[in-house]
C-alpha cells in the first residue's frame, strides 16, 4: 500500500504540517491540502510563473518542487506578502498602476518582484525585465507591471 | 419606398438587381413585399417565421436584434447581410473575443 | 504521474545504495526538467532519489587546483558567487542563460548535462573550458572528460547504478578567456536553436590554444576540435575567426525542427562562433 | 480632458484590486466543495482516426475511481441547429467536440473522461481506457484542404452559399462574396495595381489560466457549475442543451477568470463535469493541462489571403479585392466572416469584391481571438497599402489619409458607416512626436499600419441597490477580465453623482440577474456600462420621488445635479436621502435590461521601429506606439492596458507565435516554453496614444477597446522589418529563421 508522507515545513511564518503523495508538486499541497489557492497553475512546466513562490531564501516555480522536499523549509507565497491588514508597497503600486487586468498571474509577479527589491533596492528597468521573464502575463504587455515595481523601488529608496 | 440592397448572392433570383425598392412596416412585411416581386426570395431569407441562421438584417447601418419584427421606415436602407457563424442578430455577434 | 516514492538520502555512500537497490530509481537535483518529462510520461519510476542533501554534490569550492561545482549546486549559486565571475564569467554567464529567475533557483548545471540535451547551454562550455566529470558507482570512482559524457539525446556514459558527483574546472590560464553565445527567438526562457562555447589562450597577439564546441546542432553537445585547433599559433585577426567559424559550422550535422532549420542551424554556428571567440578573446586580453 | 465629468476619465483604484493582489481573489480552479473529485480528459494521440472501440472497463475498476464517461453518455436528442450565444451552430458539433463520437478530428481531440479521488488517479486511470483507432490521412492547411481528393473531416458536410446547401462535399463549409461596385471597372482606373500572396499560422489566445470547470449535479436535479468563462449565461445555455435541460435547471457561477481573449467563450468541459458529477453523486473539478488548452481549445485560424489594390498615381485608391480562406479546424466556423468584413475596412474605395472560404482542417476547432479575423486580414491589406506607398512615392499614413474610410463610406458588406475616428487616428499618428523623431543606425526601420474593429452591442442587464450610507450595490452579469466591474461602476457613479468606491459591483451568477452575454466583442464598458447608466438613472428616479415625498411636493419638481436633490429651497444629498428610506416607501433598486444598438466601431493605428539582426534574423522592437479611438475613456489605465495587451499580442503573433505541426497532424510546441509568447525582456514600455472621437449613440461615447489595437501590429512590424532589411515578409510568424531565409532570397 502506498503512503502519503508527512511534511513540516514553516509556510508564511507559521508552522505547518501536511500529509501528501510523493508525487504531488509544492504547488498541489498549498491549494489543494492547505487551501492557499492564491499561487496559482498556469502551465505545471515551469514556464510561466504564476505558481512562484519563495522556497527559503529563492524564488522557484512551486509545480516544479515536490511536496516532500518542503520538509523543514521555510516558504512565502502571495497569501504571507501582506502584512495584516497593511498591503505592501508592491502591491499598492500594482493597484495604483493598473498593472493587472485578469489578474491571475498577479500573485507570481508580486512574490517574483518582492524577492527582487528585497535583493536589490533600485533595479534598473533592463535589470526588472530580466528578473521577471520567468513570469507571462499575456493581458498587460508588461508596461504597466514594470511601471509599478520601478515606482515601488523608486518611493521605498526615497 | 424603403431601399433593399440583395446579397450578391441571392442575386440570382432578382435578374441581377443590386437594389430594389420597397415597402412595409416591418422586415417581416418588407420580405413579403420583395417575395411578390421576385418570389422565392422570402424561402431563401426566412424559415420558421424568423430570419435563416445565416442571416441578420441591417436598417439604416445598424444590425437589427429583432429580425423580422424590426421596423422600417420609408427613407430607410435595408440590407441583409450574410454570415458564416451568423445567428439571427448579426454575425458580428460571432465574433465575440475579450 | 504515477506514484512512485521519495527518498532524500544525507550521504553519497546512502544515494548509492538505493540506487544499486532501485534500478529503475531517477535521481531528483532541480527537478526542473526531470519532473518535466515525468509529468508528460516520458520518464517512470518507482523511486526518486532527492541528491540535494548530499554534501559533495552540493560543494563549490574554487582554489587552486580549480573549481570543484558539486553535480546539484542551483545555478544561482554559480552566479552569485564573486569569485566565480571573476575567474570563469561564462560559467556565470551560462548559469543566468538557463531558464528564468526562478529555474535558477532549482536547476543544476550537473542536471542540464546529465539530462544530455543536445541543446543544454551548459555543455559547450564546459567542454570548451576542459571540464572533468567525477562519477559515483557501485565500483568506485571515475573521472570522464566532459566531451565525452554525452551519447545520444538523453544518453550519457553513466552506468547502472552510477551517478554525477561533481564537475572539475581546471584553473583559468593567464591571457585567457571564454565565452558561450546561444541564439534564442525570444531573449530568455528559451531552448538554445545553436549554441558555441569557445575558450581561447593568447600569446603575444597570438592564438596559444582554442577549444570550441556546439549546442543544438548534433544529437549530442559537439567539441569542434578541428576548429579550435586550426586556429593555434595564428594571429588574432577577424579573417582567423572567420575561418574557425566556418569550420565549426562544417562541423555541425543539425535537423529540421520547430527550431529552425538545419541550413539555419548551420549558418547559426558560424555566426556564433565567431562571435563567442570575439568575446573570448576580449575576456582574455582583459585578463592578466 | 472635459471637465463635464467627475467620475468617468478618471483612474480610480479597481473595486476587486484587494483580492487580486493578495491572493484572496477566487478564480475557477480555486474553488473547494465538501466530497470533490477530479476529473481528467482522455485525448487522441492521433490527429483524424475513426474510433472502432471504447473500452472502459478496466478505468472504471481502477482503485479510487468514481466515474467513466464517454459521448455514449450524452443524452440522445436529435441533431438541431441551436443559438448557443456564439451563434446558430448544429447541437452534434458543439457535443462531438467535448467528446468525440465516431471520428477524431484532431490531435488532443476528447474521447473519454474519468473522475477520480485524485487527478494523478484519475490520470493513471484514463490511460487504461482502450481505444481502438483506424488512423486516417489528415489535411492541416486550407489550401490542401480545398484540393480534389483531400482528407475529407465530414462526411456529410456540402458547401453553403448563402445558407443553401449545394450538392458539393468536401471541407469548404461555405463560400461567401461581398460586392461593392465593379471591380474590375475599378482596376481599369488605376496607374498601378498590386497584388500579394499572405499567409498566417495558427495562433493561440496565450490565456494563462487553463480552462476549468466544477460541476455538481444536486439531488434534486439541478445542476450547479462553477467555472471560468467569458460568458456564464453561454455555459448555462450550452449546458442544458448538451444535456437536455431546461435552462432553469442549470446555474452558472462564474468565477474570476484569468484571461480569455475570446478562447473563453466555447465551451468545453462544463457539460463533461457535470455528466462525471451525475455518475458519481459527487461535485466533479476538471483543470485542463496546458498541453490540452493548447491543443484542444480554440486557438485563432491559420489563414491563406490574397489581396489585390489598384491605385492611380496621386494616391487614390480605385478597386480592391481579395480572397480569404481560412481555417476553421476540426468544424465549420472560422473567423472569415469577421475577417471579410475587416479587410478593407478602413478605406472608401468604390470598387470591391471580396471572397470568404470557411475551410475544415484537422486541427483544433478554432474560435474568436481579439478582433477574430481582422489581424489576419490587415496583415495582408496593409502590407499591400504600405507596398503601394513605396511604389507611388507617398508617405504611407499620408496615402492612407487620402483613402480613409469616414462617416458615410459604406462597407463592401454592406452597411454604412456613422461617426468613426478613422481619419482622427491617422491624424494623430502623423503628428505624433514618434512619427516625426529621426530613426537612426543600421538596420533599422519604421513601419505603420492601421485596423478596423467593428465591436458589437447585445444584451446586459443591471440592477442597483441602494444602501442607507448613501453607497450602492450594483449587481451585473458581465464577467471582469480586464477591470470592466469599475468601468462599468463608474458610469453609474457619473450619473449617481457619486465618487467610484461607493459605487460596489459585484458579477453574479445567473439566478442572479437577468441575461447579459458574453464579455467579448469590446462589448462589456459600453453594453453593461450603459445598462449601468440607465438602471442609475433608474435610481435618479426613484429618489427624486423620495425626495419629493419628503418635501412634499412632486417629482418631477426636484432635480437632480452631482448627487445633490434639490426643489425650492430645499436641499439633500444622495446620501442623506438613502439614509432615509426606510421612512419614504422601503428599499431603492434601480434595474437596466438592454439591448443596445448605437455600437461605434474603433479604428486603431501603430507606429513601431524594428531592429534586424543582419546575421541571424532576429528581430528586436525598438520603440512601439499603440494609437486607438477609444470613444470615451471611462477609465484611462485599463483603456491604455487593453493597447498594450493587444499590441503585445500583436507582436508575439507577428514574431514567433505559431502551430508548428508535424506532417501527420501533431503540435510539436504546445507547451509555453515553446508556443513563445513575449516575455517581458522582448519588449520596450508600450506607449499608447488614446483618440476620442464619441461615439454619439452612447450616453458617454463609448465604443470598446478590448480588440482593434491587435489588429495593425503585425503588419506594421512587416513594414518595418522591409524598412530594415529590405525583405517583405508574407507569412506570420517573421521569426528569425523566415526573415534570415527571405534574407538570403533577396535578389
Amino acid at each position: 500500500m502506498h503512503k502519503k508522507v508527512h511534511v513540516q515545513a514553516t509556510i508564511n511564518n507559521e508552522p505547518v504540517e501536511f500529509l501528501c503523495e510523493p508525487r504531488q508538486s509544492l504547488l498541489e499541497c498549498l491549494r489543494d491540502i492547505l487551501g492557499l489557492t492564491g499561487t496559482k497553475e498556469g502551465c505545471n512546466d515551469g514556464n510561466c510563473g504564476a505558481c512562484t513562490v519563495v522556497l527559503d531564501d529563492r524564488i522557484v516555480t512551486s509545480c516544479l518542487v515536490l511536496g516532500v522536499e518542503a520538509q523543514g523549509r521555510k516558504i512565502t507565497t502571495i497569501e504571507g506578502i501582506a502584512e495584516g491588514h497593511k498591503l505592501h508597497p508592491l502591491q499598492q503600486a500594482f493597484l495604483e498602476n493598473a498593472a493587472l487586468q485578469c489578474g491571475v498571474c498577479t500573485p507570481g509577479f508580486l512574490v517574483a518582484a518582492k524577492a527582487l527589491l528585497d535583493a536589490e533596492p533600485n533595479p534598473s528597468e533592463e535589470r526588472i525585465r530580466l528578473w521577471l521573464a520567468n513570469n507571462l502575463c499575456r493581458c498587460t504587455g508588461y508596461d504597466k507591471i514594470v511601471r509599478a515595481v520601478k515606482q515601488c523601488a523608486t518611493e521605498v529608496n526615497a | 419606398m424603403a431601399v433593399v440592397f440583395i446579397p450578391t448572392l441571392l442575386q440570382d433570383l432578382t435578374g441581377g438587381l443590386s437594389k430594389i425598392e420597397a415597402s412595409g412596416a416591418t422586415i417581416r412585411d418588407l420580405i413579403a413585399a420583395l417575395d411578390q416581386l421576385h418570389p422565392g426570395l422570402a424561402a431563401r431569407l426566412t424559415e420558421d417565421d424568423r430570419l435563416r441562421p445565416n442571416i441578420s438584417v441591417a436598417v439604416d447601418g445598424e444590425i437589427s436584434p429583432l429580425g423580422l419584427l424590426e421596423k422600417v421606415s420609408p427613407t430607410s436602407e435595408v440590407h441583409f447581410l450574410t454570415a458564416i457563424k451568423g445567428g439571427r442578430q448579426s454575425c458580428e455577434e460571432d465574433c465575440l473575443s475579450g | 504521474m504515477k506514484w512512485f516514492d521519495y527518498s532524500a538520502p544525507s550521504s553519497l555512500s546512502e544515494a548509492l545504495k538505493l540506487l544499486r537497490e532501485n534500478s529503475q530509481a531517477l535521481l531528483l537535483a532541480g527537478g526542473t526538467d526531470l519532473l518535466v518529462q515525468m509529468r508528460a510520461g516520458r520518464k517512470q519510476t518507482d523511486l526518486v532519489i532527492d541528491i540535494k542533501n548530499i554534501a559533495e554534490l552540493n560543494q563549490l569550492v574554487l582554489d587552486a587546483s580549480g573549481l570543484r561545482l558539486g553535480a546539484a549546486v542551483p545555478c544561482y549559486r554559480i552566479y552569485n558567487h564573486r569569485d566565480i565571475a571573476r575567474g570563469y564569467p561564462a560559467l556565470s554567464d551560462v548559469a543566468s542563460l538557463i531558464g528564468g529567475t526562478q529555474i535558477q533557483g532549482r536547476a543544476s548545471i550537473g542536471g542540464n548535462l546529465c539530462n544530455a540535451a543536445p541543446s543544454a547551454d551548459a555543455v559547450p562550455l564546459l567542454i570548451a573550458l576542459g571540464a572533468i566529470c567525477r562519477i559515483a558507482g557501485p565500483s568506485g570512482e571515475r573521472t570522464v572528460p566532459v566531451e565525452e559524457f554525452c551519447t545520444a539525446p538523453g544518453k550519457t556514459v553513466l552506468k547502472q547504478g552510477e551517478l554525477l558527483v561533481s564537475l572539475h574546472l581546471p584553473p583559468p590560464k593567464p591571457h585567457s578567456g571564454a565565452a558561450y553565445l546561444r541564439f534564442i527567438p525570444r531573449n530568455e526562457m528559451d531552448i538554445a536553436v545553436a549554441g558555441a562555447g569557445v575558450s581561447v589562450e593568447l600569446n603575444n597577439g597570438n592564438f596559444q590554444s582554442v577549444r570550441i564546441a556546439l549546442g543544438a546542432v548534433a544529437p549530442t553537445p559537439l567539441y569542434a576540435k578541428q576548429a579550435g585547433d586550426s586556429l593555434a599559433g595564428k594571429p588574432v585577426n577577424d579573417a582567423c575567426i572567420q575561418t574557425a567559424a566556418e569550420l565549426a559550422k562544417a562541423a555541425a550535422s543539425p535537423i529540421t525542427d520547430m527550431r529552425g532549420t538545419a541550413e539555419y542551424r548551420r549558418h547559426l554556428c558560424a555566426v556564433l562562433t565567431a562571435r563567442a571567440l570575439k568575446q573570448a578573446i576580449q575576456r582574455a586580453q582583459e585578463a592578466k | 480632458m472635459s471637465s463635464q465629468f467627475q467620475v468617468v476619465g478618471t483612474r480610480p483604484v479597481r473595486h476587486d484590486g484587494a483580492d487580486k493582489v493578495t491572493g484572496r481573489a477566487l478564480y475557477g480552479a480555486d474553488i473547494q466543495l465538501a466530497g470533490l473529485i477530479h476529473g481528467f480528459v482522455l485525448r487522441s494521440p492521433h490527429a483524424h482516426a475513426r474510433i472502432k472501440r471504447i473500452d472502459t472497463s478496466k478505468a472504471e475498476a481502477f482503485p479510487g475511481v468514481k466515474a467513466v464517461i464517454t459521448a455514449a453518455d450524452f443524452p440522445v436528442t436529435p441533431d438541431r441547429i441551436v443559438d448557443l450565444g456564439e451563434g446558430d451552430t448544429p447541437l452534434s458539433y458543439v457535443r462531438g467536440n467535448m467528446l468525440a463520437s465516431g471520428k477524431v478530428l484532431y490531435k488532443g481531440h476528447a474521447v473519454a473522461a474519468v473522475a477520480a479521488t485524485n487527478v494523478h488517479i484519475a490520470e493513471e486511470a484514463a490511460s487504461l481506457i482502450e481505444v481502438e483507432y483506424e488512423p486516417l490521412p489528415c489535411v492541416l492547411t486550407a489550401p490542401d484542404a480545398m484540393k480534389d481528393g483531400a482528407p475529407i473531416l465530414h462526411d456529410d458536410l456540402r458547401m453553403k452559399e448563402l445558407g443553401e446547401a449545394t450538392d458539393k462535399p468536401g471541407n469548404v463549409a461555405e463560400h461567401f462574396r461581398h460586392v461593392k461596385g465593379a471591380v474590375e471597372d475599378g482596376f481599369q482606373l488605376a496607374d498601378k495595381i498590386i497584388e500579394r500572396e499572405f499567409s498566417t499560422a495558427t495562433v493561440h489566445q496565450g490565456y494563462i489560466e487553463p480552462h476549468n470547470a466544477t460541476a455538481l449535479w444536486n439531488n434534486d436535479g439541478r445542476v450547479l457549475v462553477w467555472c471560468s468563462t467569458q460568458g456564464s449565461f453561454v455555459v448555462r445555455d450550452v449546458t442544458a442543451c448538451v444535456l437536455d435541460l431546461p435552462v432553469s435547471q442549470v446555474k452558472v457561477t462564474p468565477m474570476e477568470i484569468g484571461g480569455g481573449f475570446g478562447g473563453k467563450i466555447p465551451v468545453y468541459l462544463e457539460p463533461v463535469a457535470a455528466l462525471l458529477s451525475k455518475k458519481s453523486g459527487r461535485p466533479v473539478k476538471i483543470v485542463m493541462p496546458r498541453q490540452a488548452v493548447l491543443e484542444a481549445t480554440g486557438p485563432t485560424p491559420g489563414s491563406s489571403i490574397k489581396v489585390k489594390i489598384g491605385a492611380t498615381k496621386d494616391g487614390r485608391f480605385t478597386a480592391a479585392q481579395a480572397t480569404l480562406a481560412y481555417e476553421a479546424g476540426a468544424y465549420p466556423g472560422s473567423m472569415v466572416g469577421p475577417g471579410a468584413m475587416c479587410v478593407f475596412a478602413a478605406y472608401d474605395i468604390d470598387h470591391i469584391t471580396i471572397d470568404g472560404y470557411d475551410v475544415c482542417v484537422n486541427k483544433p476547432s478554432t474560435a474568436a481571438y481579439r478582433a477574430p479575423g481582422a489581424s489576419n486580414a490587415a496583415f495582408a491589406t496593409e502590407s499591400v497599402v504600405d507596398e503601394l506607398a513605396e511604389t507611388l512615392g507617398i508617405d504611407p499614413i499620408e496615402l492612407r489619409l487620402r483613402n480613409a474610410a469616414k462617416e458615410g463610406t459604406r462597407r463592401a458588406d454592406g452597411p454604412k458607416y456613422r461617426k468613426i475616428g478613422c481619419v482622427e487616428v491617422l491624424e494623430a499618428m502623423k503628428n505624433h512626436p514618434h512619427y516625426k523623431a529621426p530613426l537612426e543606425g543600421p538596420n533599422r526601420g519604421r513601419g505603420v499600419a492601421v485596423g478596423f474593429w467593428f465591436n458589437v452591442g447585445l444584451p446586459s442587464s443591471v440592477n442597483i441597490a441602494v444602501n442607507a450610507d448613501g453607497t450602492v450595490n450594483l449587481v451585473e452579469g458581465s464577467t471582469d477580465i480586464g477591470g470592466t466591474r469599475t468601468s462599468i461602476a463608474m458610469q453609474a457613479a457619473e450619473v449617481l453623482g457619486l465618487p467610484a468606491e461607493s459605487v460596489l459591483p459585484s458579477v453574479v451568477d445567473t439566478d442572479s440577474i437577468g441575461f447579459t452575454a458574453v464579455t467579448g466583442g469590446s462589448r462589456t464598458t459600453f453594453a453593461t456600462g450603459w445598462a449601468a447608466h440607465d438602471a442609475a438613472q433608474d435610481v435618479v428616479r426613484q429618489i427624486k420621488e423620495r425626495a419629493a415625498a419628503l418635501w412634499e411636493t412632486t417629482a418631477d419638481k426636484v432635480k437632480h445635479s452631482r448627487g445633490v436633490y434639490s426643489c425650492n429651497g430645499k436641499s439633500a444629498t444622495f446620501a442623506e436621502l438613502a439614509a432615509k428610506l426606510g421612512e419614504t416607501g422601503g428599499p431603492v433598486v434601480g434595474r437596466a435590461a438592454i439591448n443596445p444598438r448605437g455600437v461605434g466601431g474603433s479604428f486603431s493605428g501603430v507606429i513601431t521601429d524594428v531592429e534586424v539582426d543582419p546575421d541571424t534574423g532576429k528581430t528586436t522592437i525598438l520603440r512601439f506606439t499603440s494609437f486607438q479611438d477609444a470613444g470615451r475613456a471611462i477609465h484611462p489605465s485599463y483603456v491604455e492596458g487593453q493597447m498594450q495587451g493587444g499590441s503585445v499580442q500583436g507582436i508575439g503573433w507577428a514574431l514567433n507565435e505559431e502551430y508548428y505541426m508535424s506532417a501527420d497532424g501533431v503540435m510539436q510546441n504546445s507547451s509555453l516554453l515553446d508556443y513563445r509568447m513575449p516575455t517581458s525582456l522582448d519588449l520596450p514600455m508600450i506607449d499608447t496614444h488614446i483618440v476620442e472621437v464619441p461615439n454619439p449613440a452612447h450616453p458617454f461615447g463609448v465604443r470598446g477597446v478590448g480588440e482593434a489595437n491587435i489588429v495593425p501590429p503585425p503588419a506594421a512590424i512587416a513594414n518595418a522589418i522591409y524598412r530594415a532589411a529590405g525583405v517583405r515578409m508574407r507569412r506570420l510568424p517573421m521569426n528569425p529563421p523566415a526573415v534570415m531565409e527571405a534574407v538570403w532570397r533577396k535578389p
